[in-house]
């Protein structure tokens, strides 16, 4: 950090997500905690080398479809039960299999709204302006190129030492090294 | 590969993602909000009359009944508007000159009635009863507001649906005296509560023993036929 | 709404429209059921493939309608408005005007009542018309009044409508050009002194049948002037032959006065005495008096026998029904005669169902002599009248179930020789100075008088008449006259009993009064018919001084006291029974065509009226249009369906209509309503139906045989509101035998009405207040005379849709009367049922509305919210009885001012996309409620009564208070006929029905072709 | 830049030349790839090829003339449809052909219709996904377009069919003067919420899906404008394992939502009809036998869509025959169920005992309305049984004519289910016929017009094949094959 506050991190480009899978298993070896990895397609097995498993976007969806849930059916219960109580053909006030079907839309509303929210939230997107952007060839990383990146925040970060891990024990078609 | 967007863009476009949704539901609010404005309402808007009658000056200062004008409103659903004679018959006598009460004087020469504008205007689906409500013991003023003290009459109520109900879900706080719906003072007392006299008590809930219940009162055809 | 005319009026053969009766389409296997759907079943089903290959056939035709451009461009901009402004818009400035005067006793919503009596043919009916600030409003009976006794029938109830009709005539017009008022005055002063040398022997006055006693006076003052001048009389629906027929047999014009109250027995021979009876509401009331079946003691009801050529409301309510041509009927009558030992016997000899029907009815006659009665219709001659008086007098009926009276009329007379002689005199130039009183003749008169162009002839022509119709057209002079709610007059009902005419509002379009027109004539043109009848009366009622006092009591009272005519001997002195010469005439093989009044615009005066040109005729439930009445038999003879045009052709006259296939119509008969296909009515009633008055012959004025009929090539899509006439073998309809009744039979389902608070919640007791309400409608005693609908329409501001909406099913009348026929379609089981909203207390309308526009009030109502319906229409699709009313597009009439002003404050003008219905008449319901508990007391039974039931003169309908034990509705409801219609859906309907209680005696089996011995 | 040939792209690194070997040998990699096609990706492919050949639908100017007449006469009647709607609004559903007592006509049958259509996309994508079916990876994204339009047009009718349309949003719940409420109770409140909802969710689950892909036509894209828009859309997505991670955790819950979401749609729809009490509607049946016929038709409108897609955009190698027969066997199972579900509504009617059922149920079949209910069953029971035979599943053609009849025939079972029940219900007397109008026609014409003008301007703007998830498709099918 402290030396090279002006450097994001050094990014190395591969050509497969094989060779991509294996240095960031070379850079796990090497102690490298900060990593980042970038793939036109999610690639199986990363995320347990990145060390980075399991996601908060369930929570998020639970707490979601409980408040959709219970605004549905009180929403339900109070307008017809108590603020306004009516006669409608017959029924008791507390006809409660009739509110059912609502609750249950909310339900799946909420839930939704917070599986996206989480999306955006848990990915920082939207992130119009990224370092790594700047990065040549990284158009590609939507396409057919894959990526990794040390950061600089990372405790043993020296930009040559890992540019030379990268390489010399991956094999980075490219490395280049983003500025902040 | 460059940049697409500087950062300033990429805040900007966060900044109004988040924006949009609230502002959505800000809007939401401020138009409940405007249902019930003033604006909206015309709530504690003067209407300008063809002759600026001041029920202050007739009502409190005159101390004349309601009745006197309003004549039918123990009788029929409408309250009734004096017809031009009523203004007569003591503006024969008094202010024979003056120039506002000119169209007064031309009703009744050319006897073309004088148009007066609304103030209290119910839809034609509403049918509101005058008579059962005042015949009950509801005071003028449960609605139309302290009168007397208004140079020019003005709604003080919403008149909305939601505003009556208020009343007819709650039907014994809406009433007073039953002899205080006319005789001043009685008629002014905004301030009193139905535990202000014992004697008045009584006399009220004997009333409210024998208006409808809450439900019927609460019913649709109540109002809308 | 030129889509009001029928195909068939338009001269150009157009091509053969799509088959409306496409509901008509069915499955092959259905003719063999011995349940018939409807009769298109019966006679093969060949729409059914015609549709098939036509797939939606009405698509492309209308593609037109919507609207053009500019309007279109118009109504969008509004639409749009309002769809942006619905939100947030608020109430536009409204002004208040008050009176410069406040009247007395005018109070906004405290409507006051006035009686006043209307005539029809010239007998008058008391009437209590409601006035809301100044404007008459609704018309109702007059319970004082004999010939109404409370009840109103749709010709009394519509006259309100008519009064606004912005096609009234209001102007004098001489040669088709407006001329003054006082012009006209001159020109009769004029007149009479140019016929005064003559002592007016070339003056000819020609009115229909006059009771009015002022007027008659009048008319006879006028005799005094001009002592040459003769008055004829033309009614088109005449009662001549009745009082004839007494001539004949009592040896005096009388007129009968039935007491169907004592009779047991009563046999109609070709006699709609329920509809065709000037007083039809007292008959109803008397005759279903004996038919109410409202408590458990009740056993004696009288029996019906009809022998009838068409099927008609009373033919609907007989035990025998006997379907027969009207030129049979006379030989009917005189065999019924030599079987009860009365005449010689004919000839020819009844066989079959003849045979039966008269054996049932010779056998009930004696069985109750002196507590039966024989009847017999004005279209049948005299002879058969005198026969049926001294049929009466021989079974002792004579002063137990008839007595006879003076006619009420002022001068009765043969109509057909009294208007002959007028044509005859104007043709050889004996008349030509003419003044017509009303009643179109022109129109109305014999095809083969050709009176209009008689008319013509003559110098001088002035006619007196509420339109500018055909007769206009004759005359070189037209009056407008006045309505009879705008101005003063009186009438005396059939009996005598005498009202005096009040106005209720001054005219609107500048009426003249007839009173004031025949003062012109006797000179004193500035005379007022207020003046006129008052001062006639001032001297008939002195007798006790105090004229002011009695003037009074007969206006409020609405009919003066002891006015009735006096009865009649019931000795035979002097008549004595006529020989049977024509005895023996039959119907022979060809067709015949009977004349009878439209059932719903009588003879042609109420054609402008759109409540009653859209109130469905009974059993055809056609609306806009007058059918020819056919039987299924001549149906399959001339291969024709409903709507199917034929052409009639008799005496060089020929017209072309499109039929309706009645069952239990008489084979070889075809019935033509007249009054129908007006020239010159009006933009609602122009080019309605067929003029079958062109066919119409002096000869033959109700009923002409061997008349030529064709099938035509054309087709006319009827407009009707009931297409399916089976109940297909459901027991929404419940019958009990007498037997069954008598030893307390309930009226039993096919399934058992599910217990109270049988459901899946467990109780839910939301019925809260004090007053439940409910209605019970009484199957056997309703007549189906349709009255209660016209009151709906008129109390609760109902629109009328016009021909095309209805044939789309889109009529609005929140009541309707259902008819089913069942068994052999050449002589049916008739039943009728009024439906009009049950209440359900489980609504299954209720259920769905997504807004709470239709929701259940504390006592009971099932609430319609206009101002808050969004028109969903799903409460109709959930509603089993179909009693909801839909506004597909703007019906009530906001545009044209006149037609506002019949509107009733008390209830909501409903706009377009809004679902209506029966309310019970809350606006009633919550008026009694605030005018108990002003006064402290309780609503009384019977305090609040619904139009429907307030019109109804068989008393069919009760309404009450059904929380009450004592309440006459609730009594009514523990007895076992009560049932609710489709109860086992569990909607537990607060109008229930009394069953129909049917003797155990089949009617006999009908003749299906004419036996010819 | 991105069009360099994969070979060269191996200099384009910033000075470090690495070693070359190396290189080469990857090359072999990418050649090999290309050997052994995977099965539901058929033809050279590679990530790269893949990639090129849909976003190059996107980015190129140039469009197939079938696209051209299509959209044009898709713009067409969608203009007739904006003038219907306008008469509509200005004159009154008394336009329509309906009355009492046949209260909905045309209206709420093209509502069902097309709400039905509107079930095939979240199906694919959430119900395939959950049952891990990897040949719904290259249909999904039209399918799920295909439900948005489809709801959209369903959705439209419920508003223009009302009789005061202005004052639809007394149906949404909000605190108003009144203090009124909309009655929950009400089936069509139930409606209400479960299109919106439904609604709702499908575009999340759609726009969702698009972000990766919408990233790759940002960086495919050549002119500045369109990199800025799609820029926007693709709201900064990088690619990132962290993305990835989150995305596909999220998208696995929206899928679980969808699937039980996509079932109670059609439920509720279905309980408009269930839960009234007119003979031929209240049945308990409803549910499951809407959600068949649902999913039928709206397998039927993915392959009405596809099988002429693939073609103009020549997108065999990747929507395959194999593709097409799936669908046509799912297709086949829904239909099964739905005839099921006829002959259960004849047992049930006979089995109430219940008259009035009964005369419905043979009212359908010997009524006015029969020739529809025959020709029904015909194309919607009969003809599809072809899809037993794998040449028709195959064979474009053939499996087009195939869904097209299903289409007609979910149309017609909708009119039959809402009209016929109607005409003829408890009292004769109120018993009616239904003859549509004009309007009637032009509306359902129109919807359609606006519905394939939808489809046609998405796939000229946005990838109609999910890129990513075909790469991904491509990578595992290596995996399996090495």
């Amino acid at each position: 950090m402290k030396g090279f506050s002006g450097i994001y991190g050094v990014m190395g480009e591969f050509n497969s997500e094989g060779a991509l899978r294996e240095a960031a298993r070379s850079a796990r070896e090497h102690r490298y905690e900060q990593l980042d990895a970038f793939s036109p397609l999610p690639v199986e097995g990363l995320d347990e080398i990145l060390g980075r498993t399991g996601s908060w976007a369930p929570a998020w969806v639970l707490t979601g479809g409980v408040i959709g849930g219970l605004t549905g059916y009180f929403l339900q219960f109070w307008g017809v039960g108590i603020n306004y109580p009516f006669n409608v053909g017959g029924r008791p006030l507390d006809s409660w299999p009739l509110f059912i079907p609502i609750t249950f839309e909310l339900t799946i509303l909420g839930g939704a709204v917070a599986a996206v929210l989480s999306l955006f939230v848990l990915n920082g997107l939207p992130q119009l302006h990224h370092p790594v952007f700047a990065v040549p060839g990284f158009e590609r990383v939507t396409t057919d190129a894959f990526f990794l990146c040390i950061l600089s925040t990372d405790p043993g970060f020296d930009p040559l030492l890992v540019r030379r891990f990268f390489m010399q024990e991956t094999g980075a078609v490219a490395v280049t090294e983003m500025r902040r | 590969m460059a940049q697409i967007f500087s950062p300033r863009v990429s805040l900007w476009f966060k900044t109004l993602l988040i924006i949009f949704p609230l502002a959505l539901v800000g809007g939401g609010v401020a138009a409940y909000r405007f249902s019930f404005s003033s604006y909206a309402t015309q709530v504690g808007v003067p209407v300008d009359q063809p002759v600026p009658f001041s029920h202050q000056h007739h009502v409190a200062g005159l101390g004349i009944d309601c009745q006197y004008c309003h004549s039918t409103v123990t009788k029929t659903a409408d309250a009734g508007m004096p017809d031009t004679h009523t203004c007569m018959t003591c503006h024969s006598q008094i202010w024979t000159e003056a120039p506002v009460l000119q169209p007064v004087r031309n009703s009744l020469s050319s006897g073309l009635p004088i148009r007066w504008t609304r103030v209290h205007n119910l839809a034609d689906y509403v049918y509101f009863n005058h008579r059962v409500h005042v015949n009950n013991g509801i005071s003028c003023t449960k609605c139309h507001g302290d009168v007397q003290s208004m140079p020019l009459m003005k709604k003080q109520a919403t008149l909305q649906m939601g505003w009556c109900l208020e009343c007819h879900r709650h039907p014994a706080a809406a009433f007073a005296p039953p002899d205080a719906v006319f005789q001043p003072p009685q008629v002014f007392t905004l301030d009193w509560r139905l535990d202000a006299d014992p004697e008045a008590k009584r006399a009220v809930l004997k009333k409210v023993a024998d208006v409808p219940s809450v439900r019927e009162l609460t019913d649709c055809s109540t109002c809308h036929r | 709404m030129t889509d009001r005319k029928a195909k068939t009026n338009s001269p150009s053969g157009e091509p053969r429209p799509a088959l409306p009766i496409v509901e008509a389409a069915v499955s092959p296997e259905a003719s063999s059921r011995p349940l018939w759907r409807s009769l298109d079943e019966l006679t093969g089903s060949e729409e059914f493939w015609v549709w098939a290959r036509r797939e939606f056939p009405h698509g492309a035709a209308e593609f037109g309608d919507g609207v053009g451009r500019r309007e279109f461009l118009r109504v969008m901009g509004a639409a749009l408005a309002m769809a942006g402004l619905a939100g947030c818009a608020r109430p536009p400035q409204t002004k208040i005007v008050p009176y410069v005067d406040q009247p007395e006793n005018i109070k906004a919503d405290r409507p006051l009542q006035f009686a006043t009596a209307m005539a029809l043919g010239g007998f008058g009916t008391g009437l209590l018309v409601r006035s809301n600030e100044g404007r008459p409003t609704k018309i109702e009976g007059n319970p004082s009044h004999p010939a109404s006794l409370g009840a109103a029938g749709p010709f009394e109830q519509a006259a309100v409508l008519q009064l606004y009709d912005p096609d009234r005539s209001r102007t004098v017009l001489h040669d088709g050009n407006i001329e003054p008022h006082g012009a006209m005055l001159e020109a009769v002063l004029e007149e009479v002194e140019r016929h005064r040398p003559e002592q007016g022997r070339h003056f000819r006055l020609l009115t229909g049948s006059v009771t009015s006693p002022a007027l008659a006076a009048q008319i006879e003052a006028l005799r005094a002037t001009l002592p040459a001048m003769k008055w004829h009389q033309w009614e088109p629906i005449s009662r001549w032959s009745i009082h004839q027929g007494a001539q004949l047999a009592l040896g005096q014009l009388a007129e009968p006065d039935y007491r169907l109250e004592n009779a047991d027995v009563i046999v109609s021979l070709d006699y709609d005495f329920l509809f065709l009876a000037p007083d039809r509401l007292r008959l109803t009331k008397a005759f279903t008096s004996r038919r109410r079946f409202d408590q458990v003691g009740f056993l004696q009801p009288n029996a019906l026998l009809v022998a009838e050529p068409t099927l008609t409301i009373t033919g609907s309510m007989a035990q025998a029904r006997l379907p027969m041509a009207a030129a049979d009927m006379k030989w009917l009558a005189w065999t019924l005669g030599a079987q009860l030992g009365l005449g010689p016997s004919p000839a020819r000899k009844a066989e079959g169902g003849v045979r039966l029907w008269l054996d049932t009815a010779t056998a009930a006659l004696r069985e109750h002599r002196g507590r039966s009665l024989v009847l017999v219709g004005p279209g049948q001659d005299a002879e058969t009248h005198a026969l049926v008086h001294a049929l009466n007098q021989a079974l002792g009926n004579a002063g137990q179930t008839v007595v006879y009276r003076q006619p009420a009329a002022a001068q009765p007379v043969d109509h057909l020789a009294s208007m002959a002689e007028l044509v005859h005199d104007l043709e050889s130039n004996a008349a030509d100075g003419i003044v017509i009183l009303g009643g179109n003749p022109v129109f109305t008169a014999p095809a083969d008088f050709r009176l209009g162009e008689k008319l013509g002839r003559a110098r001088f022509s002035l006619y007196l008449g509420l339109y500018e119709d055909e007769t206009t057209a004759c005359c070189r002079w037209h009056v407008p006259e006045q309505h009879f709610l705008e101005g003063w007059s009186d009438v005396r009902a059939v009996h005598g009993e005498t009202s005096i005419v009040q106005p209720l509002i001054a005219p609107l379009y500048g009426g003249v009064s007839v009173h004031e027109l025949m003062a012109a004539f006797l000179s004193q043109p500035a005379a007022q018919a207020h003046e006129i009848v008052r001062e006639f009366w001032r001297q008939r009622l002195v007798p006790d001084g105090d004229f002011e006092k009695r003037w009074r009591q007969a206006l409020s009272d609405g009919v003066i006291a002891d006015t009735a005519t006096p009865e009649l001997g019931t000795s035979t002195g002097g008549g004595s029974l006529p020989g049977s010469a024509r005895s023996e005439e039959t119907a022979g093989q060809g067709y015949e065509v009977v004349f009878a009044p439209d059932p719903t615009i009588w003879d042609g005066q109420f054609a402008n009226n759109a409540w009653l040109q859209e109130l469905p005729k009974p059993f055809s439930k056609v609306t806009w249009g007058n059918p020819a009445i056919v039987s299924p038999a001549a149906a399959q003879e001339l291969r024709v369906q409903n709507g199917d045009a034929i052409r009639i052709r008799h005496q060089g006259a020929e017209v072309e209509i499109p039929v309706w296939i009645q069952p239990g119509q008489a084979a070889r008969t075809i019935t033509l309503y007249l009054g129908n296909g007006r020239s010159r009515a009006g933009r609602v009633g122009d080019g309605v139906g067929v003029n079958t008055y062109r066919l119409r012959p002096s000869s033959g004025l109700w009923f002409c045989r061997d008349v030529e009929v064709t099938r035509s090539d054309r087709h006319a899509e009827l407009a009707q509101t009931h297409l399916h006439h089976s109940l297909e073998g459901r027991d929404f309809f419940r019958v009990l035998p007498l037997t069954a009744f008598a030893q307390g039979k309930r009226a039993e389902g096919r399934e058992p009405d599910p217990e109270q608070n049988q459901t899946l919640y467990g109780p839910a007791s939301l019925n809260t207040a004090a007053y439940q309400w409910g209605m019970v409608i009484n199957l056997t005693s309703c007549i189906g005379c349709s009255a209660c609908v016209l009151a709906c329409q008129a109390e609760n501001n109902i629109p009328s849709v016009g021909a095309r909406e209805v044939s789309r099913g889109r009529e609005m009348h929140w009541i309707r009367v259902d008819h089913y026929f069942e068994g052999d379609p050449a002589n049916p089981q008739v039943y009728q049922q009024p439906v009009p909203c049950m209440h359900c207390e489980n609504a299954p309308c209720e259920l769905v509305c997504p807004v709470e526009a239709t929701l259940h009030s504390a006592d009971g109502l099932n609430q319609q919210v206009y101002n808050r319906c969004v028109g969903t229409r799903y409460c109709s699709n959930n509603c089993p009885y179909k009693v909801r009313r839909f506004n597909f597009l703007q019906y009530a009439d906001t545009a044209t001012p006149s037609a506002q002003l019949v509107w009733n404050p008390q209830v909501t003008v409903r706009s377009r996309g809004v679902m209506e219905k029966c309310t019970y008449c809350v606006q009633r319901i919550r008026t009694a409620q605030i005018q108990a508990q002003e006064e402290n007391r309780p609503i009384r039974d019977g305090e609040v009564i619904p139009a429907c039931a307030q019109a109804c003169p068989a008393d069919a309908i009760s309404f009450g208070n059904v929380a009450d034990p004592k309440s006459h509705v609730s009594r009514l409801k523990t007895l076992a006929s009560n049932y609710s219609m489709l109860g086992d859906l569990n909607t537990r309907p607060r109008t229930t029905y009394l069953a129909r209680v049917e003797w155990d005696a089949n009617p006999p089996a009908s003749p299906c072709q004419r036996d010819t011995a | 830049m991105g069009r360099k040939p994969a070979g060269l792209a191996l200099s384009t690194g910033h000075r470090m030349i690495p070693g070359t070997a190396q290189s080469k040998e990857e090359t072999r990699a990418r050649a090999e790839r290309a050997e052994e096609p995977p099965r539901l990706v058929q033809g050279v492919a590679t990530f790269r090829s893949i990639t090129e050949q849909i976003s190059g639908i996107v980015l190129n100017r140039r469009h197939p003339r079938s696209w051209w007449i299509g959209f044009g006469l898709a713009f067409l009647l969608t203009m007739g449809l904006f003038y219907a709607i306008s008469v509509l609004l200005a004159v009154g559903v008394g336009i329509w052909g309906i009355n009492i007592p046949v209260a909905w006509g045309f209206a709420i049958t093209n509502f069902v219709w097309w709400i039905g259509i509107g079930h095939a996309g979240t199906l694919i994508s959430a119900i395939l996904l959950l049952l891990l079916q990897k040949w719904r990876n290259s249909i999904n994204r039209l399918a799920e377009a295909m439900t948005l339009f489809a709801v959209a047009c369903a959705g439209m009718f419920p508003l223009l069919h009302l009789g005061r349309p202005w004052a639809f949003f007394w149906l949404l719940p909000y605190p108003n003067g009144m203090e009124l409420w909309p009655q929950f109770r009400s089936a069509l409140v139930w409606d209400v919420f479960a299109v919106s909802t439904y609604l709702t969710v499908s575009i999340f689950f759609w726009y969702t899906g698009l972000v990766p892909d919408v990233a790759t036509l940002r960086d495919r894209a050549k002119n500045r404008f369109t990199r800025l828009i799609f820029g926007f859309m693709a709201l900064g997505w990088r690619g990132s394992a962290k993305h990835w991670r989150n995305y596909e955790s999220a998208y696995l819950l929206m899928a679980g939502l969808s699937t039980p979401l996509v079932l109670s749609v059609h439920s509720v729809v279905s309980f408009d009809f269930a839960t009234a009490i007119v003979p031929g509607w209240h049945s308990t049946i409803f549910p499951p036998y809407f959600v068949a016929g649902a999913v039928y038709s709206g397998f039927a409108m993915v392959l009405n869509i596809i099988i002429p897609l693939r073609k103009w955009y020549r997108l065999e190698n990747v929507v395959t025959e194999q593709h097409l027969d799936h669908m046509a066997k799912v297709m086949l199972a829904t239909g099964l169920l739905l005839a099921y579900g006829y002959i259960f509504e004849i047992f049930f009617a006979w089995y109430s005992g219940d008259p009035t059922e009964q005369y419905s149920v043979v009212n359908r079949a010997t009524g006015p309305y029969a020739p529809l209910f025959w020709l029904l069953l015909l194309v919607n029971v009969v003809l599809p049984q072809s899809l037993w035979w794998r040449s028709v599943r195959t064979r474009p053609v053939l499996l087009f004519f195939a869904a097209l009849s299903v289409n007609v025939g979910m149309w017609m079972e909708r009119f039959v289910i809402v009209v016929v029940s109607l005409n003829r219900d408890y009292l004769p007397s109120s018993w009616r016929m239904f003859t549509p109008t004009g309007w009637d026609w032009l509306t359902l014409v129109g919807s359609l017009g606006l519905f394939f003008a939808l489809v046609f301007l998405f796939v000229r703007f946005l990838p109609m094949v999910t890129m990513f998830e075909v790469r991904d498709l491509l990578a595992k099918e290596k995996g399996k094959s090495s």
